[in-house]
């Protein structure tokens, strides 16, 4: 494409060099555009004609160029110049080739005749936004009243809200449960760290060969998921403390009963 | 408008004593607008005088009396208020009041509003062919110049946006059919979602197109 | 005083514009009076003026003028100022209302009234996640935004609450299904950010529409 491009626009003389410093211009000030609808309008006014008579052909190819000439510098283009760029191709071949009568959809010059309407009807809401902030405003060139008379002298309260406040509020309410921080319901975990403080404790006394179903603290017996919790971290409290040297524990069998005791210190 | 006033003015045309005259009803709406720094609507005007009094005539009156004077009484929508003469503006620059600048975005959002109102946010992005920034219409409703309009009656019943009396107000119009260049804009079929004469199916930008076609029929059947 | 202009306004006169004509000095004085926030005195105004006016002859003209009518030209000390006609000082005394902001506890039963109406106290509180004194609702009835709805035909036979026209007359809505659902608050950035996906995944992306829809047919099963 870009080829092609240049080729052409070497063959068409000085006009399209400075078109073309223009366009390098363009790419430097992408940032600047508020999106492709934007660029395009840009570029179809330097056609210097009524925005009705457009062409969109030739801004087409001034917007694929612009693509192309971004792409050559590696400059990221958003997404959606690149989606704008793929659609006018899609449209310049339709204008390019000869209608195909079997095609449902509208014609090239109907797409073109839409995009033109798209830059007028966005040049014109540009226009009339200036005509707007050009007018004469409260506060800048009209003035309100500097000492208005509203005294308080009743005693009628009024309260005031805002339908701004009505919807935040309601919106808070229904995000609420969202913000909560994340807390894991524990009422029914027994941690290892609950079950090594309390074994700390408790080690002391056990002199004798216990079964770990002993240690289970009170209350963690008769539900089985809060025992199967406390159980699991008994097990595990044991095995540390074991490894520390301050327990010992054994185990008979295979799914026998495990018993620990404290390790008497050779002293 | 005048009609709401003598309805509810009407009934204690019974009453024991007599309207005022016409100059003194006037003197009333004088004192009334000079004293608030916005504008009144006729009912509200009509509630704190007494009964029988009509303050559309009186408000003629008090228009005239003001024309080219230094202060002005001009309307706002349904409100009327008093206004420093906008040629007097060099007078009060010690009045002059910061006001937020606004950006780009956010200006010509609120001329697509004006212009095409009632209008939803997927209009307004078609028309800029950009997302409309979160804080951009939040902005302009927060400033009083934007409020929501009905929900418009096609799938999704999405939200409207229109322009407020404070919006009127802020730009000396007395309507929104006030704008500059609105007819123009009308006749040459800038105001609608295609253009003139167009062929009836949906093109490039896709899905909202069919949306908007209803839409905006629905919207300038007026 | 007159002499204070004078002297003050006396060097100019040699400049190369002339003074305005006196009506036009009037008119730049009574806009001047207008929407100044503070009393002006003679040197302040002739100050903003075009050199070679003086304010105290055009005051003279603006007094004589608003003799009589709704509002006065009056002298407070050396400054100057308009005032309503003390006898029409009735006019403002209704507009002396005290308006406060609504509690945020009021507002938020308010919001789910209006959501979800109509919607018994246990529903509120079940929303708001906390007890909802009495006070809130009956307040809110005496203002006139909420007013009893039809009992609930479960057992106990709860009131339920519904909104009120001068509730829609207030935040300007056509009616309450105006509101805009949470999907259109997020989009105009009403709710502050949010964790992603904290909500589950039905309500990701706008599908809390229909999930409203579901609370409200929920809700409006009489």
């Amino acid at each position: 494409m870009t080829d092609s491009l240049s080729t052409a626009d070497a063959a068409r003389g000085p006009d399209d060099v400075a078109r073309r410093l223009a366009e390098e211009a363009l790419i430097v000030d992408v940032d600047g555009f508020e999106g492709p609808l934007d660029l395009l309008l840009t570029l179809a006014r330097t056609q210097k004609v009524d925005l009705r008579r457009i062409s969109v052909l030739q801004m087409a190819e001034q917007y694929l160029g612009f693509v192309e000439r971004a792409k050559a510098l590696r400059i990221e283009l958003a997404a959606d110049y690149l989606v704008m760029a793929a659609w006018l191709a899609f449209l310049k071949s339709r204008l390019l080739l000869p209608p195909d009568p079997s095609d449902e959809g509208p014609s090239g010059e109907e797409l073109a005749a839409h995009l033109a309407f798209q830059l007028e009807r966005l040049s014109a809401m540009r226009e009339a936004a200036a005509q707007l902030m050009a007018r004469d405003q409260l506060g800048r060139d009209r003035f309100r009243r500097g000492l208005p008379e509203e005294t308080v002298r009743s005693r009628r309260v009024s309260y005031t809200a805002t339908l701004l406040d009505l919807m935040q509020g309601y919106a808070r309410i229904r995000t609420r449960d969202s913000f909560r921080p994340f807390v894991m319901d524990r009422d029914r975990v027994f941690t290892m760290e609950e079950a090594l403080e309390r074994m700390r404790g408790l080690i002391g006394y056990a002199g004798d060969w216990t079964t770990l179903d002993a240690w289970l603290p009170e209350g963690w017996h008769d539900d089985p998921v809060r025992r199967r919790s406390a159980t699991a971290a008994n097990f595990a409290a044991s095995l540390e403390l074991t490894k520390q040297g301050k327990l010992e524990i054994r185990q008979s069998e295979t799914f026998a009963p495990i018993e620990v005791r404290r390790k008497e210190r050779l002293s | 408008m005048t009609d709401e006033t003598t309805t509810e003015v009407d009934t204690p045309r019974e009453s024991l004593f007599e309207a005022p005259p016409l100059a003194e009803q006037e003197r009333m709406i004088e004192a009334m607008l000079f004293a608030s720094a916005e504008p009144l609507s006729l009912p509200e005007m009509a509630a704190r005088m007494p009964h029988g009094c009509d303050p559309a005539e009186a408000l003629v009156l008090l228009r005239r009396r003001y024309e080219g004077r230094g202060v002005n009484v001009v309307r706002a929508g349904d409100r009327w208020a008093i206004r420093t003469a906008s040629d007097l503006g060099f007078l009060m620059r010690q009045e002059a009041v910061e006001t937020r600048r606004l950006s780009r975005a956010a200006i010509e959002t609120l001329a697509i509003v004006a212009y095409h109102q009632p209008v939803t946010r997927a209009e307004i992005e078609e028309i800029r062919g950009v997302a409309v920034s979160k804080g951009t219409v939040d902005q302009l409703i927060e400033m009083g110049w934007l409020k929501l309009g009905r929900r418009r009656m096609t799938p999704g019943r999405p939200v409207t946006f229109v322009t407020t009396t404070e919006f009127l107000d802020h730009f000396g119009l007395e309507s929104a059919r006030d704008l500059p260049g609105l007819a123009e804009l009308r006749a040459a079929g800038l105001l609608e979602s295609r253009p003139p004469g167009a062929f009836g199916t949906s093109v490039a930008e896709g899905e909202e197109e069919a949306e908007g076609d209803i839409d905006q029929s629905e919207m300038f059947d007026e």
